[in-house]
């Protein structure tokens, strides 16, 4: 049964940074050069060439994009100017706004100026609502202890309400990815066997994103690792261990030793990534999408403001301290609530998923032409 | 020891002749059975030539030139067309059997038909055997 | 006028006689020949036994005059002897020269010849299946008879011929012109013509003799002579006449087609031709006026039995000389 | 004479390509055993420099009669060998060679057969040389004049060159107008520049040039005659009716092309599917600059099919070379015409030979031309769409890119119709003696060498008419024929090859069986002498009157029977 084309389809994904693919000719240098594009497989081309032909179904249950880490080496190569990297970048862009149901990410990618005022807003009214609270709570002089402006046990709770929030959305859209990927292709549905077998490698990629460093390039994978598990330890911390790090005047090591690493980890790598943004040093770093800028500046503002506000109350400012922390929080909910769902954030649950779903995919595939073999053989004979 | 058939090909330079030349560019193999002779069109093949390369030892004659139509000279290949009949008829009275005259159409983008035609032909001569007429008259000479 | 008479011999082997009759028909100039030549062997007209050529010193003769083509033993043993003792050797006539009507034997093989006119003859006595055969016995007497050979040989195919003189048979002023001109080689009063020399004939074509008004050749049916009263003014050819005449050497004095008889070729090919039946397909076939194949089948068919016209005189002469039939 | 007789036998080893099959030392050694035979030698490139002076040495230090040179085919080094041997003081005509590379060590390759034929035909040709005569070229005086058929963009161009080096040119053109199929052409690819402009300037030039002779709505109904002796007669049917015979030189023939009847391929819909028009039809839409529908209205969807009738088993096997850059031109005058308009181009291979048509392709992707791969066996087929489908037709294709069926809409669908021979190109080629290849186009004197020229001499083929071309080609080849034509009309006189047929007028008895044989007339019955005689100006010496003179009253100059029993001898000795 023929496909229905979406001429449309390609203009639309403009909004999302593709620009150049309609060059693509489909020579294929970027599938002879990319790592992780083996036998007869067509990775990146499959995808392109779906967006070039509007194949919108198609491209919406494509792995691929979430498969490539853009090490931008593809890019170089092509003979056209058709940024594969970028493409597929895109793609990601493309297919996050398409896993959401509630249309926010969609909103935020097309228009750059609502993403801002959405932040903007939040971040106001997070400010506003800690003012009034941290009043109501204790003076503004206190950072901790008794009469602590914004108790750490209290915002505690608060984190995990947001981290509820931001799961429920997460998870919501990670099950329209499995559908459109799997969900919907009866040969993948009910493959439990093999979701079981590939189940490991979901940790695996997520902690290791060792798929990336099968990338020819290893500085990206490097860089990228350090800023992702530092992002991690401070979400451990923070949701396992925020009354040891705002506690007392004692400094208890045995955090601090990983908040501040992550601290550091994440300051670097962001800076390396703003500054190679901004002088466009990498391939990957050329097109900066309105979405890089603001996970990139979010993610500096409340790392820097998180350090910040240890800083102060350290060295007994705790009124500056409490300030620095408000500003922290209004940082920190738009980012969680905002960004992580419906942004570029969203990727640290969509790609190891892909990566697992890929793997079932396989799976699936070559079970079917074991099963296909004797026809084959049939034939030949 | 098996016998091999000598065939004297009369090729028209413009057509089947080039022919000839373009199954060599293309490398198109074929029995080297057949030894060819110019002549400018098809027209210029004497019937005497036929009966003068029978008589010394022949197995094969064959004659082409270019599709009808087709004649670098416009027609040379009708008269040739005309002749062949009363030839065989000719040489059907003197006992020579029919394979062994040929006449073939060969235009200058055929390579693989000459190399077909030849082939094709050989094979039919060495069915057939050699021709008896050189034996024949050297034999007339010793005994009556 | 020489000292000494010349001595001369003439000889029919297979032929019809027409060539002696030919002779007979130069009339008084037999006379004049037999002024200045002794003629020693002429079995149609004159005494002699073979025994008294035997008896001849080699080369005794002074010219010997051979018709008929070589069709037995007794013809090559004949030739071969007056070869032997004549200094000059002439083939008189289209059979000694091409082969000539016998020559047309070679179409078909002995077997053939011999069953057809011993064993399928409608004129033969009911019962009587004789056919002769070199040696038989009858009461007790060997008898020979000379053998009967696979085909017909021109002269020149079994002995040295010196000259020859065409034509069946060659025309009585042809034949004056031709045995003046060799007694006076002969006799020391002009030089010999070179050896191989046709003579009593022209360089060129019959056409150019024949009085046939011609114009250019393009035939839709040919007839055969009776089919059709031909225009006596008009090229008999252009009228679908077969008529071997531009294949053929002229020196008849052109009898046939004056008459409105169409040339039969027997003066021979043309000189420079190798073979007036491969001569005879070319140009009649470039006289057939169509580019259809099926046509020109059609056309062509009109010929029947069209090699025995092609050679009517000349098969032995032929580069294929006879049939090849297995 | 054969005794004081010194022939030279050389055997060309064409580096490998004789020798890896045939032992060219034992063929030369044969050879030297043969009568005649002063020396034999074999060598590696007989057509190199040294080869040649090896040749010229050996006839001046031997002082060699005739020569034998075994190599390649005559049609292809001939020539060369005849001059050498000329450069030695020998007649050009007392040369022969021997066939031992295309017909033999190419084409066979058990080397002992080879060399066994090898052998043969290099005595064949050492018998032959043997009874070879020398022969005079002769000149003849040539018309400086030219026949253009055709006044198309390469008609006009060739009749350009040549009336402005200042010679007289006839340029016939069946229609009222000159221009060709150019005329019915938008812009151009890959350039977008307008045909318009192009045709005026060359139109007006032509109109207006003094030493052009324009006949239009003109056909040529004959052509008598030899190269440098042509005699046209052109008959004009439109407007007063007129027949003039002109006298030409040479003859350049421009005819073009047709283009491919797209009724004729019914899994278009053409004819039935109002929109399914045919890439002229749309030109004269761009020229009258509406592109629309049938209906009127403005296309949201362009769809564009390549190869219609062109490589395709069932119509015509070759590529017609100028539709991919169309077809590319027309996204570009599309896109231009209709903004917004998606315009797909569904093709099987992109052909973007020419200058600058790579960096054209790329534009034409750049503004978002969605291309679409089908391959060759298996055509996209034309549906019309269903009334909620938001279009006029509906095109399934099997993507061979993505491997994936689709379907993409269409309101006007754009056939690239190939080119092919016109109706007449047969009655052309007889009519000016020149060949066809399969698919009708006028075959060149040598698909290389010399593509310009065909085996009439004096016939030149300019543009379409030979194979389908693009503009520049066409121009290229068109200028090419007046610069021929010219070289030869510098050289003044003309230069006929030697060989030709003679009748010998003691032999002939005027029986008249030639004058009806000759295609060129060139046999002339003289009724005084009551002989038949050649024109060996008009003799292209075929030699079918030779065959057929029953007296043997004519030779073939360097075809005798004697040369050619000679060879026959020698192949089966």
């Amino acid at each position: 049964m023929a496909i229905r084309v979406n001429p449309q389809l390609i203009d639309e994904l403009e909004a999302y940074g593709a620009e150049d693919v309609s060059k693509c000719y489909h020579c294929g240098n970027c599938s002879a050069m990319c790592p992780f594009s083996q036998g007869d497989t067509i990775f990146p081309r499959r995808a392109m060439r779906q967006l070039q032909l509007g194949l919108e179904e198609r491209l919406q249950g494509n792995l691929d994009p979430w498969l490539c880490y853009y090490c931008g080496e593809c890019s170089e190569e092509c003979p056209r100017d058709a940024e594969p990297g970028e493409t597929m970048m895109s793609l990601r862009r493309w297919l996050t706004a398409r896993y959401d149901w509630t249309g926010i990410a969609r909103a935020f990618y097309r228009s750059w100026k609502t993403e801002v005022l959405a932040v903007v807003v939040t971040a106001l009214l997070t400010g506003i609502a800690f003012l009034l609270w941290g009043f109501s709570q204790g003076s503004i002089g206190d950072y901790d202890g008794a009469n602590a402006f914004l108790p750490a046990s209290k915002v505690h709770i608060f984190d995990w309400a947001l981290a509820g929030v931001l799961l429920f959305f997460l998870l919501s859209n990670c099950g329209r990815m499995w559908w459109f990927t799997l969900g919907k292709d009866e040969r993948t549905r009910f493959a439990v066997g093999s979701y079981l077998r590939r189940l490991y490698l979901l940790p695996a990629h997520f902690f290791t994103q060792m798929r990336y460093a099968k990338c020819t390039r290893k500085r990206p994978w490097a860089v990228h690792l350090v800023l992702m598990l530092s992002y991690v330890t401070m979400l451990v911390l923070i949701m396992f261990f925020l009354r040891y790090m705002a506690s007392g005047p004692a400094v208890d090591w045995r955090v601090h030793a990983f908040g501040l690493t992550a601290a550091a980890g994440l300051l670097a790598t962001t800076i390396w990534a703003l500054r190679g943004r901004i002088k466009k040093t990498e391939t990957h770093y050329r097109h900066s999408h309105e979405s890089d800028w603001m996970f990139l500046i979010l993610l500096i503002v409340v790392t820097s403001t998180g350090v910040l506000q240890f800083a102060l109350h350290r060295s007994g400012f705790d009124t500056a301290a409490n300030i620095a922390y408000v500003i922290h929080l209004m940082g920190v909910v738009p980012m969680l609530g905002l960004e992580v769902p419906f942004g570029k954030w969203a990727h640290l649950a969509y790609r190891p998923l892909a990566m697992y779903f890929a793997a079932v995919q396989a799976d699936a595939l070559r079970a079917r032409e074991r099963s296909q073999v004797p026809v084959g053989a049939a034939q030949t004979a | 020891m098996s016998y091999e058939p000598t065939i004297v090909g009369f090729l028209c330079n413009w057509c089947s002749y080039s022919g000839a030349d373009l199954a060599g560019t293309s490398r198109i193999q074929y029995p080297p059975n057949i030894r060819i002779i110019r002549v400018m069109c098809s027209a210029r093949v004497d019937p005497t030539f036929v009966l003068k390369a029978l008589r010394d030892g022949a197995d094969g004659v064959l004659v082409c030139g270019c599709h009808p139509g087709d004649c670098h000279y416009s027609e040379g290949n009708y008269k040739t067309m005309r002749r062949f009949p009363l030839l065989k008829k000719l040489l059907a009275d003197y006992g020579i059997e029919d394979e062994r005259v040929r006449l073939e159409w060969v235009s200058a983008s055929e390579g693989q038909r000459f190399a077909d035609i030849v082939s094709d032909m050989t094979e039919k001569l060495r069915a057939l055997g050699p021709s008896p007429v050189k034996a024949d008259l050297a034999h007339d000479a010793v005994e009556r | 006028m020489a000292d000494r008479k010349l001595q001369i011999a003439l000889y029919w082997c297979a032929a019809c006689g027409g060539c002696d009759v030919s002779v007979l028909d130069t009339d008084e100039f037999i006379l004049e020949v037999d002024k200045v030549a002794d003629i020693r062997l002429w079995p149609i007209a004159a005494d002699g036994k073979y025994a008294d050529i035997e008896a001849m010193a080699d080369g005794e003769l002074d010219a010997a005059f051979i018709n008929g083509a070589i069709r037995n033993s007794e013809n090559e043993h004949v030739a071969k002897l007056l070869r032997r003792k004549s200094k000059v050797l002439v083939a008189y006539g289209s059979c000694a020269s091409f082969g000539g009507i016998p020559g047309l034997a070679n179409l078909t093989t002995r077997d053939e010849i011999l069953r057809r006119v011993y064993r399928e003859n409608p004129s033969l006595e009911p019962g009587n299946t004789t056919v002769p055969l070199p040696e038989t016995t009858v009461d007790g007497m060997q008898l020979t008879l000379p053998s009967f050979y696979r085909r017909v040989y021109r002269l020149d195919q079994v002995v040295d011929v010196d000259y020859s003189i065409p034509g069946c048979p060659p025309q009585p002023d042809r034949c004056r012109e031709s045995v003046l001109a060799l007694v006076a080689a002969l006799t020391g009063q002009a030089d010999p013509p070179p050896k191989g020399s046709v003579l009593g004939v022209y360089e060129r074509a019959l056409c150019d003799d024949c009085p046939r008004e011609k114009t250019e050749k393009k035939v839709k049916r040919f007839y055969r002579p009776w089919e059709i009263v031909p225009d006596p003014n008009v090229c008999l050819m252009e009228q679908g006449v077969f008529c071997a005449g531009f294949a053929t050497r002229s020196g008849c004095g052109v009898r046939c087609p004056t008459s409105g008889i169409p040339c039969r070729g027997c003066y021979g090919p043309a000189p420079g031709v190798v073979d007036q039946g491969a001569k005879l397909v070319s140009a009649v076939a470039s006289m057939v006026d169509s580019q259809d194949p099926e046509e020109i089948e059609a056309i062509l068919a009109t010929l029947p039995d069209f090699t025995s016209f092609a050679n009517r005189y000349s098969v032995p002469s032929s580069p294929l000389q006879r049939s090849h039939r297995r | 004479m054969d005794g004081e007789m010194k022939i030279g036998v050389y055997v060309c080893n064409c580096g490998t390509n004789i020798a890896k099959v045939v032992d060219c030392d034992a063929v030369a050694e044969a050879a030297a055993q043969l009568p005649g035979v002063a020396v034999a030698r074999s060598y590696k490139y007989m057509c190199s420099n040294p080869g040649q002076e090896m040749i010229i040495q050996d006839i001046r230090d031997l002082d060699l009669d005739r020569v034998v040179v075994a190599a390649c085919s005559p049609r292809m080094h001939e020539p060369t060998f005849r001059k050498a041997i000329q450069q030695a003081g020998l007649n050009p005509y007392l040369l022969e060679m021997a066939n031992i590379r295309e017909q033999c060590s190419w084409v066979h390759s058990d080397p002992v057969m080879a060399t066994q034929k090898a052998t043969a035909l290099t005595r064949a040709a050492v018998y032959r040389v043997a009874r070879h005569q020398p022969l005079e070229q002769r000149s003849v005086d040539l018309c400086p004049d030219t026949l253009v058929i055709g006044g198309g963009i390469a008609g006009m161009s060739a009749a350009l060159d040549l009336a402005d080096a200042g010679y007289k040119v006839y340029l016939v053109e069946r229609e009222d107008h000159l221009g060709g199929n150019v005329a019915r052409v938008d812009l151009l690819a890959p350039y977008l520049d307008s045909a318009r402009d192009l045709l005026t300037e060359r139109i007006t030039r032509v109109m207006e040039h003094q030493n052009i002779d324009v006949l239009l709505g003109a056909e040529v109904e004959s052509l008598e005659g030899f190269v440098g002796n042509f005699t046209a007669t052109v008959r004009g049917q439109n407007g007063s009716p007129f027949r003039r015979s002109v006298e030409v030189g040479n003859v350049i023939v421009a005819t073009g092309y047709k283009e491919f009847d797209a009724s004729r391929i019914t899994y278009y819909g053409y004819g039935k599917l109002p929109n399914v028009i045919t890439s002229f039809e749309f030109e004269k839409m761009l020229r009258q600059g509406r592109v629309q529908t049938k209906e009127g209205r403005l296309p949201r969807y362009v769809a564009i099919i390549h190869c219609v009738g062109s490589r395709n088993p069932e119509y015509h096997t070759y590529c017609s070379r100028v539709c991919c850059m169309t077809a590319l031109k027309y996204a570009h005058e599309v896109k231009a015409a209709v903004p917004g308009c998606y315009v797909s181009d569904v093709y099987i291979d992109m052909h973007a030979f020419g200058k600058g048509h790579e960096d054209f392709y790329r534009r034409s992707a750049e503004v978002k031309t969605l291309f679409l791969m089908y391959a060759k066996n298996d055509h996209p087929v034309i549906r019309k769409a269903g009334p909620n489908d938001g279009c006029e037709m509906l095109i399934e294709v099997n993507e061979c890119l993505s491997g994936e069926t689709i379907e993409i809409p269409a309101d006007l669908v754009i056939l690239m119709v190939g080119m092919e021979p016109r109706e007449d190109s047969e009655q052309v080629a007889h009519l000016v003696n020149i060949s066809r290849d399969k698919d009708g186009w006028f075959i060149e004197s040598h698909p290389k060498l010399d593509p310009v020229a065909t085996t009439t001499d004096g016939i030149y083929i300019a543009g379409a008419c030979q194979f389908p071309k693009d503009i520049p080609d066409s121009v290229a080849q068109a200028r090419a024929a007046a610069a021929r034509i010219l070289a030869r009309i510098a050289r003044g006189k003309l230069e006929i090859d030697a060989v030709f047929a003679e009748v010998d007028e003691d032999r002939c008895s005027g029986c008249r069986v030639c004058n009806e044989l000759c295609p060129y007339s060139a046999i002339e019955f003289d009724e005084e002498k009551r002989r038949s005689h050649v024109i060996s100006a008009l003799c292209k010496a075929c030699g079918a009157c030779v065959a057929a003179c029953p007296s043997g009253a004519i030779t073939a100059r360097h075809f005798t029977d004697d040369q050619i029993f000679a060879e026959i001898e020698g192949v089966l000795a």
